[in-house]
C-alpha cells in the first residue's frame, strides 16, 4: 500500500529537525510567563509535533483511508473521555451559584 | 472413514492447546467460561437461598458480600464478557466472511491463554477468600476499607481484559481485510456487524478499565492518593473511569447477542431480514452512543446537574437503536414462514425479554425516577432482564443455532424446547418481583432485609430454582448428543450464510475450496440455492 | 411470616406523588410497548406459522416505516427526558427556609444532629409540612442516604456535603436505607426516620437532652482551636471575617468568586490554600485529621450563625470579604463564565 | 502476503488506539486533579529537573528518527544499515531509561515517591536525609521561589502544597512508569528486530515487522511528547 511513497532520508531529517526546534520552543516557551497562554502553547506545539510523528515517521500521510479513520477514530474517542469527564468537573463550578 | 474435520484432523491434548484453528479455539473458550458460568450460577443460587429469609441467617454478611461479588465478577468478567464473542464469534465470524481463519491466529491462541491466566488470578483470589467490594469496586472501600485479595482480583480482571482486546482486535482486522471475493459490506451478516461493533467497544474501552484497576491496585498496595479522599483523591473519578468502560461493556455484551438473533429469527422465518441497513448501521450506532451515556450511572453520585442532564439526554439516544432493532426483528416475521425451532424460541424469548429490560432502563435514564430506584433491586432486575433474558438467552439460542455445525450432531429437540420454556418461565419468575422490590425500595447487595419484602423474595428464589433447571438441561443433553447424537448435515436448518455451505463439522480451513459470494445475505427467496 | 403484597411504598413527601406519577405513567409505556411486541409475535407465529401451502413473501424493508419507529420512541423519550429532568431538577434545588439537619454517615451507623444540638443515631425526627434539608457527610467510604417513602436518595460521600430534601406529609415511621454497597454490614445500616406533627416534634426536640444548640457547641469549638485569633471583624485581622459570610459570594486572591457554602468553609478549614480571599495572607494552618466531621458541621454552622443573627441588611455590612449586594449582578455573571477558568495557570496562586 | 501485510500494520492500528485509550485514562484524569490542585502541580513540577527531560526528549526524538531511518533502510533492503539503525535507536532507548532511572534515583533520594511502601515515607515538606544532607524540601523550595518572583507564600500554605505534590508525583510515577514499561517492550522487540534483520530476514518485498515495531516506536515517542510539557513544564518562568 504505501512501497513507492515513502519519504526519503532527507526529508525525515527536516522532519526530526522541525521536532528538536519545537522541543526547545517548547522549553523556552514555558520560561516566559504567558499566564493562561503557557499550557495551550505548550500543548498546540506537542499537538503539531505529534502530528508531524504521525504524518510522516508513521506513514500515514502515504496511507490509505483506513489508517487515516482509524488515527481519528482514536482521537475522538480520546476526546470523549477527556471532556465528558472533565465537563461534569467544571459543571460542578455552577452549582455554587445562588 | 468419516471426511476429515477439525475435529479429527488431529488428536491429542498438545493439538488443542498449541490449537491455532479459530474454532478449536473456541471450543476451549466454551468449555473455559462454561465453568465460569455454573460456579458464578452457584454463587447465584446461594444468593437467593440466603434471601428467602429477611433475617440474613444463613451465612455471614461477610460471606453474603463475597458471593455477590464474585458472583457479578465472574458472570460478567469471565463469562459474558467472552460468551458470544469469543466463542459463537471465534467459531463462526471467519466462516461466515468466507475466511480460512481469523487474521492473526496466534494471538487468538494467545488471548485465550491470557484469559485463563486472568481467570486464574480470579480463581486464586476466590480460593484465597473471595473478595466483598461488589464487581463494581467503588472507592475508597475497595482502596483502603476491605481486607480482602482485592489486588488479585483486580490484576485478574486486568488481564482477562487484554483477551478481549485481542478478540476485539482480531475481530476488526479480520472483517476489514479477510472477506471472501464478492463479500462486500452490504453482504456482511448482521452477526458479523454487531461483533464488529463490540469489537470496537472491546478495544476502545477496555484500556480505561486496565489503567484504572491498576490505579486502585496501586492505591491499595501504596497508597498513593489518586482515589483516597483523606489523601486529596477523588472517589468520584474512579466512578467516572470505571464506568468509562463498564457501561459501553454492557454493549460488548449486548450487542453479538443482538447478531445471534438476526440470524435465528431469518433463519426460521425463511425471510430476508427487514431493514438490513437499519440493523447493521443501529448496531454501530450503539457502540458509539454508548461511549457518551456512562454517567446515568452517578446521577446521586455528587456529579453536576448540568453533567446528570446531558448524560440523561444521551442515554434516551442510546435507547433509539434498540428499539429500531427489536421493530426490525418483529417486522421480519410478517408474512414469513414461521417454525418454532429451539432457537427461535430462544430468539423470541430474547425480543421480549430485551423489550421488557430495554424500556425499563427508561426509568433509570430519567432522572426524577433514577433517584428512587438507583441501586435498589429495580437496577439488579433491569440489567438481569438485559443480561440474562437478553444475552444468555441470545446466547443459549446460538449454541443450539450452531451446535450441529461445531459439533456435527444433533441435539434431541423435544428436551430442547422443554429447558427453552422451563428457562422463560423460570426467568420471569426469578426477576419480574424484584422490578416490584426495586420500587418498594429494597436496596440492593443487602443480606437482610425488612420482613414486608420476604414474599417477593420467595417468589424470586423460587423462580431461580426453576431457572437453574432450565440452564442445567442444555449441558445434559448437548453432552449426550456429542455421542449419541443424530448426524446433523452441513445445513440442519436450511439457512443461508457462507457457514452452512460447507460441511458440519468444517474443514480445519473452513471451506474445501474459497467461496466466492454472489447474493445479498438471507437471500430466502430462493430456497433451490440450498444443498443438502 | 406475614403474607403482604404491595406495589407502592408509602408516599410520605410532597414529591412521592409526583414521582408515583412519573412512574406510572412510564409502566403503562413500557406495558404497552411490550404487549404490543409480544402480540405482534404470537400474532405472526400463528398468523404466518410454516406450513406447505404457504411460502415467506420477501420484503426488504421500509424507509417510512423506519422512520416512523425512529420518530416515535425519539418523540416519547424526549417527553420523559424533560418530564424527568423537571423533577430531577425540583429534587436538587431545597428551598431557602428549609429546617436544617445534619448526618454523618459511618461504617455503619447514621449520626443526625438537629440545629438545637439534639443528637440521634439511625433515627431522624421531623415534623409535617416543613421542607427538611439535610446535609450529609460520610465519615469512612461512600453511602446512600434512601428514604424510599419520599422517595428520595442521594450518596453520601466521604471528601465533601451533599444535599436531599424533602418536605414529609404523613406521620408514621418510614425506612431509612443505606442504599450504596460500604462493607461487610451494609444492610444493617438501616435506621427510620419518625416524622411528627409540628408541635409532637417541638416537644420531642425540648425533651431532646443537647448540651447546646449546634451554633454554641460550633462556637466553642471556634474558641477551642483558637480561630478568633485572626478571624475577627476588625480592620487589622489576620484572616477574614466570617460576619455575614455565610452563603454570600467572596472573591479570592486570584479574582475568582466562589460563594460561600457548607463545602466552600469545608475545604477552607482543612484545606485552607486551595482558596485565598482576596487581600488576605495563605497563612492558615490546615486543620485536617485536627477537626472531627461534627466538629466541622458545628462550626459550618455557627459560621452560617453568625450571618443570621443581626437582622441588618447583608449590604451594609462592613466585612471587606464579603461582596456587596450592588456586586452581585456582575458576580453572576463571572460565575456562569467561570466555567473554564480554573484551569489558568495562575488559578491557585497566592 | 499484501493482503496480510495490510492486515498487520491494521492491526497494529487498532492495537495503538488500544494503547491510547489506556494512557488516555491517566491523561484524563490528570488533567482534572491539575485542576483541582494546581499549586502543587506548580511545586511538584517545579521540584523535577527539567534538564533531564529535556534531554530526554531529544533523545527519544532522536531514536525515532533513528527508527525511521531502519524502516527506510529495510525497505531499501539494505541489511547493514538497518542493522546500525535499529542498533542507534536501541542505544538511544536504553539512553532514556537510564536517564529516566537517574531521575527516579533522585525522586527516590528526596523522598519523593508516594505512598509509604517503596523505601522511604512520602515526605515533600521536610525533605530527607541523603548523603548527609537534606533534600527535597518542595515546601521550602516553594517559598524561595515565590520569594524570588515576589509573590511570597507563608510557610502553612507552603507546606500544605507540598504535601498535596503526593498526587502529582502518584501520576508522575504512574505516566511515566507506564510510559517506561512501554519503552523496556519496545526494547526488546527492536532487539528481536535487530537479530532478524542481521540474519537478512528482511527485503524490499518483506519488512513488516520492522514497520510494525516502528509504528510501536513513535507511538511511545508521541506520548513522551505529551509528557514532557505536562509533567515538567507547568511553570518554569521563575527559577
Amino acid at each position: 500500500m504505501s512501497q513507492n511513497s515513502h519519504p526519503t532520508p532527507l526529508l525525515y531529517f527536516v522532519i526530526v529537525m522541525c521536532l528538536f526546534v519545537g522541543t526547545v520552543v517548547t522549553y523556552k516557551a514555558a520560561t516566559i510567563d504567558m499566564g493562561i497562554w503557557n499550557p495551550i502553547v505548550a500543548l498546540a506545539i506537542a499537538c503539531t509535533k505529534a502530528v508531524l510523528v504521525v504524518l510522516f515517521f508513521m506513514h500515514v500521510r502515504y496511507s490509505d483511508k483506513l489508517t487515516k479513520v482509524t488515527v481519528v477514530a482514536g482521537f475522538f474517542w480520546l476526546m470523549i473521555l477527556i471532556t465528558l469527564s472533565l465537563s461534569d468537573y467544571i459543571g460542578r463550578g455552577f452549582q455554587v451559584a445562588p | 472413514m468419516p471426511a476429515k474435520h477439525y475435529l479429527n484432523d488431529n488428536y491429542g491434548i498438545r493439538s488443542w492447546l498449541l490449537t491455532k484453528d479459530h474454532k478449536r479455539i473456541a471450543i476451549l473458550y466454551l468449555c473455559t467460561i462454561t465453568f465460569f458460568f455454573f460456579l458464578g450460577g452457584m454463587f447465584a443460587a446461594l444468593i437467593r437461598l440466603e434471601l428467602l429469609t429477611p433475617e440474613g441467617d444463613l451465612f455471614h454478611s461477610d460471606t453474603y458480600n463475597k458471593l455477590f461479588t464474585m458472583h457479578g465478577v465472574n458472570m460478567i468478567f469471565f463469562f459474558l464478557i467472552p460468551s458470544v464473542p469469543a466463542v459463537l464469534g471465534n467459531f463462526i465470524l471467519p466462516i461466515m466472511l468466507g475466511a480460512k481463519d481469523l487474521a492473526f491466529p496466534k494471538i487468538n491462541l494467545l488471548s485465550w491463554y491470557i484469559f485463563i491466566v486472568g481467570a486464574g488470578f480470579g480463581l486464586a483470589a476466590l480460593i484465597g477468600g473471595g473478595v466483598d467490594t461488589g464487581w463494581t469496586f467503588y472507592t475508597p472501600l475497595s482502596t483502603g476499607y476491605v481486607r480482602t485479595p482485592v489486588i488479585v482480583l483486580a490484576v485478574g480482571i486486568l488481564i482477562a481484559g487484554f483477551a478481549s482486546i485481542f478478540t476485539g482486535l482480531n475481530f476488526i482486522v479480520t472483517t476489514h481485510r479477510m472477506r471472501a471475493p464478492g463479500m462486500t459490506w452490504g453482504r456482511l451478516p448482521l452477526m458479523v456487524w454487531a461483533n464488529y461493533a463490540a469489537s470496537l467497544i472491546m478495544i476502545l474501552g477496555t484500556p480505561v478499565i486496565a489503567i484504572t484497576l491498576i490505579l486502585v491496585a496501586l492505591e491499595r498496595g501504596f497508597h498513593i492518593g489518586v482515589f483516597d479522599p483523606k489523601l486529596g483523591g477523588d472517589p468520584v473519578l474512579f466512578q467516572h473511569m470505571f464506568w468509562f468502560y463498564s457501561h459501553p461493556a454492557v454493549y460488548i455484551m449486548i450487542l453479538p447477542g443482538m447478531g445471534v438473533i438476526s440470524e435465528i429469527v431469518t433463519c426460521f422465518s425463511r425471510k430476508r431480514v427487514f431493514g438490513y441497513t437499519f440493523i447493521a448501521f443501529s448496531s454501530i450506532a450503539i457502540a458509539v452512543f454508548g461511549f457518551v451515556v456512562w454517567a446515568h450511572h452517578m446521577f446521586v453520585a455528587g456529579i453536576s446537574t448540568y453533567s446528570a442532564l446531558v448524560f440523561s439526554l444521551l442515554s434516551f439516544a442510546v435507547a433509539i437503536p434498540s428499539a429500531v432493532k427489536v421493530f426490525n426483528w418483529t417486522a421480519t416475521m410478517y408474512k414469513g414462514s414461521v417454525s418454532l425451532e429451539t432457537p427461535m424460541l430462544y430468539a423470541l424469548a430474547f425480543i421480549g425479554l430485551f423489550t421488557i429490560g430495554g424500556l425499563t432502563g427508561l426509568f433509570l435514564a430519567a432522572l426524577g425516577t433514577d433517584i428512587h430506584i438507583h441501586d435498589t433491586y429495580f437496577v439488579v432486575a433491569h440489567f438481569h432482564y438485559v443480561m440474562v433474558g437478553g444475552m444468555v438467552t441470545a446466547y443459549l439460542g446460538g449454541i443450539h443455532f450452531w451446535w450441529p455445525k461445531m459439533t456435527g450432531k444433533m441435539y434431541p429437540e423435544a428436551p430442547a424446547k422443554l429447558a427453552a420454556l422451563i428457562t422463560f418461565i423460570g426467568f420471569n419468575l426469578t426477576f419480574f418481583p424484584q422490578f416490584i422490590l426495586g420500587y418498594l425500595g429494597m436496596p440492593r447487595r443487602y443480606h437482610a432485609y425488612p420482613p414486608e419484602f420476604q414474599v417477593l423474595n420467595v417468589l424470586s428464589s423460587a423462580g431461580a430454582s426453576v431457572l437453574a433447571v432450565g440452564f442445567i438441561m442444555p449441558l445434559v443433553y448437548f453432552l449426550w448428543s456429542l455421542k449419541f447424537g443424530e448426524a446433523a448435515g452441513d445445513n440442519p436448518w436450511d439457512a443461508k450464510g457462507l457457514e452452512w455451505q460447507t460441511t458440519s463439522p468444517p474443514p480445519t480451513h473452513n471451506f474445501h475450496e474459497v467461496p466466492i459470494v454472489t447474493e445479498d445475505p438471507y437471500n430466502y427467496g430462493e430456497e433451490a440455492n440450498v444443498v443438502h | 411470616m406475614e403474607f403482604k403484597l404491595p406495589l407502592f411504598p408509602e408516599q410520605a413527601s410532597s414529591v412521592a406523588g409526583q414521582v408515583d406519577a412519573f412512574y406510572l405513567f412510564l409502566v403503562l409505556l413500557t406495558t404497552f410497548f411490550s404487549l404490543l411486541i409480544a402480540l405482534m409475535i404470537v400474532f405472526f407465529i400463528i398468523k404466518y406459522r410454516k406450513r406447505p401451502d404457504h411460502k415467506a413473501e420477501q420484503i426488504h424493508g421500509s424507509t417510512l416505516l423506519e422512520i416512523v419507529w425512529t420518530a416515535i420512541p425519539l418523540g416519547i423519550s424526549m417527553i420523559i427526558f424533560v418530564w424527568g429532568a423537571v423533577l430531577y431538577y425540583h429534587l436538587q434545588n431545597p428551598p431557602k427556609d428549609a429546617l436544617e439537619i445534619y448526618g454523618v454517615g459511618k461504617q455503619w451507623m447514621w449520626k443526625f444532629q438537629h440545629p438545637g444540638g439534639q443528637r440521634e443515631i439511625n433515627t431522624l425526627h421531623v415534623p409535617t409540612g416543613r421542607p427538611v434539608k439535610v446535609t450529609l457527610i460520610s465519615q469512612d467510604v461512600i453511602h446512600d442516604f434512601f428514604v424510599p417513602a419520599f422517595r428520595i436518595k442521594t450518596d453520601v460521600l466521604p471528601n465533601r456535603y451533599m444535599h436531599t430534601w424533602f418536605t414529609p406529609t404523613r406521620e408514621g415511621n418510614y425506612h431509612l436505607f443505606c442504599s450504596q454497597y460500604c462493607g461487610t454490614n451494609h444492610s444493617g445500616m438501616i435506621g427510620e426516620v419518625v416524622v411528627m406533627k409540628p408541635e409532637d416534634y417541638a416537644e420531642w426536640l425540648a425533651s431532646g437532652k443537647a448540651e447546646g444548640s449546634m451554633a454554641s457547641m460550633g462556637e466553642k469549638l471556634f474558641q477551642e482551636f483558637g480561630c478568633t485569633t485572626c478571624h475577627r471583624p476588625d480592620a487589622g485581622a489576620r484572616g477574614p471575617s466570617l460576619l455575614g459570610l455565610y452563603g454570600r459570594p467572596v472573591r479570592l486572591s486570584d479574582n475568582r468568586v466562589v460563594i460561600a457554602d457548607d463545602n466552600y468553609i469545608r475545604e477552607s478549614i482543612l484545606n485552607p490554600n486551595a482558596k485565598i480571599v482576596s487581600g488576605f495572607q495563605p497563612i492558615m494552618p490546615t486543620f485536617q485529621g485536627v477537626v472531627s466531621e461534627e466538629g466541622l458541621i458545628q462550626i459550618t454552622e455557627y459560621i452560617k450563625h453568625l450571618s443570621q443573627q443581626d437582622s441588618e441588611p447583608l449590604s451594609n455590612r462592613s466585612n471587606p470579604a464579603v461582596l456587596r449586594d450592588t456586586e452581585v449582578p456582575t458576580i453572576q455573571q463571572e460565575l456562569k463564565g467561570r466555567g473554564n477558568e480554573p484551569a489558568a495557570p495562575s488559578g491557585k496562586k497566592p | 502476503m499484501e493482503q496480510q501485510k495490510g492486515a498487520s500494520t491494521f492491526g497494529m492500528w487498532v492495537f495503538l488506539l488500544t494503547e491510547l485509550m489506556m494512557f488516555g485514562g491517566l491523561f484524563a484524569s490528570y488533567l482534572i486533579y491539575r485542576l483541582k490542585f494546581y499549586a502543587a502541580w506548580e511545586a511538584g513540577s517545579s521540584s523535577i529537573d527539567v534538564h533531564w527531560g529535556f534531554i530526554n526528549t531529544l533523545v527519544l526524538i532522536g531514536s525515532s528518527f533513528t527508527m525511521a531511518m531502519a524502516v527506510w533502510a529495510a525497505q531499501k533492503g539494505d541489511k547493514n544499515k538497518q542493522v546500525m539503525f535499529l542498533i542507534g535507536t536501541m542505544i538511544l532507548g536504553a539512553a532514556f531509561l537510564g536517564i529516566k532511572g537517574i531521575e527516579y534515583k533522585a525522586k527516590y533520594d528526596e523522598c519523593h515517591i508516594p505512598g509509604h511502601i517503596i523505601g522511604k515515607a512520602f515526605n515533600a515538606s521536610g525533605g530527607c536525609m541523603a548523603d548527609g544532607k537534606v533534600t527535597g524540601d518542595i515546601a521550602k523550595e516553594f517559598m524561595e521561589h515565590q520569594a524570588e518572583i515576589h509573590k511570597p507564600v507563608p510557610e502553612a500554605f507552603a507546606k500544605q502544597t507540598a504535601d498535596q505534590t503526593q498526587i502529582f508525583f502518584s501520576f508522575y510515577f504512574a505516566m511515566t512508569g507506564l510510559h517506561a514499561f512501554h519503552m523496556v517492550i519496545g526494547l526488546g522487540l527492536l532487539g528481536w528486530l535487530t537479530l532478524r534483520a542481521s540474519r537478512g530476514e528482511f527485503s524490499g518485498q518483506y519488512f513488516t515487522p520492522v514497520e510494525l515495531g516502528g509504528l510501536y516506536w513513535h507511538f511511545v515517542d508521541i506520548v513522551w511528547i505529551f509528557l514532557f510539557p505536562l509533567l515538567y513544564l507547568i511553570n518554569r518562568t521563575h527559577g
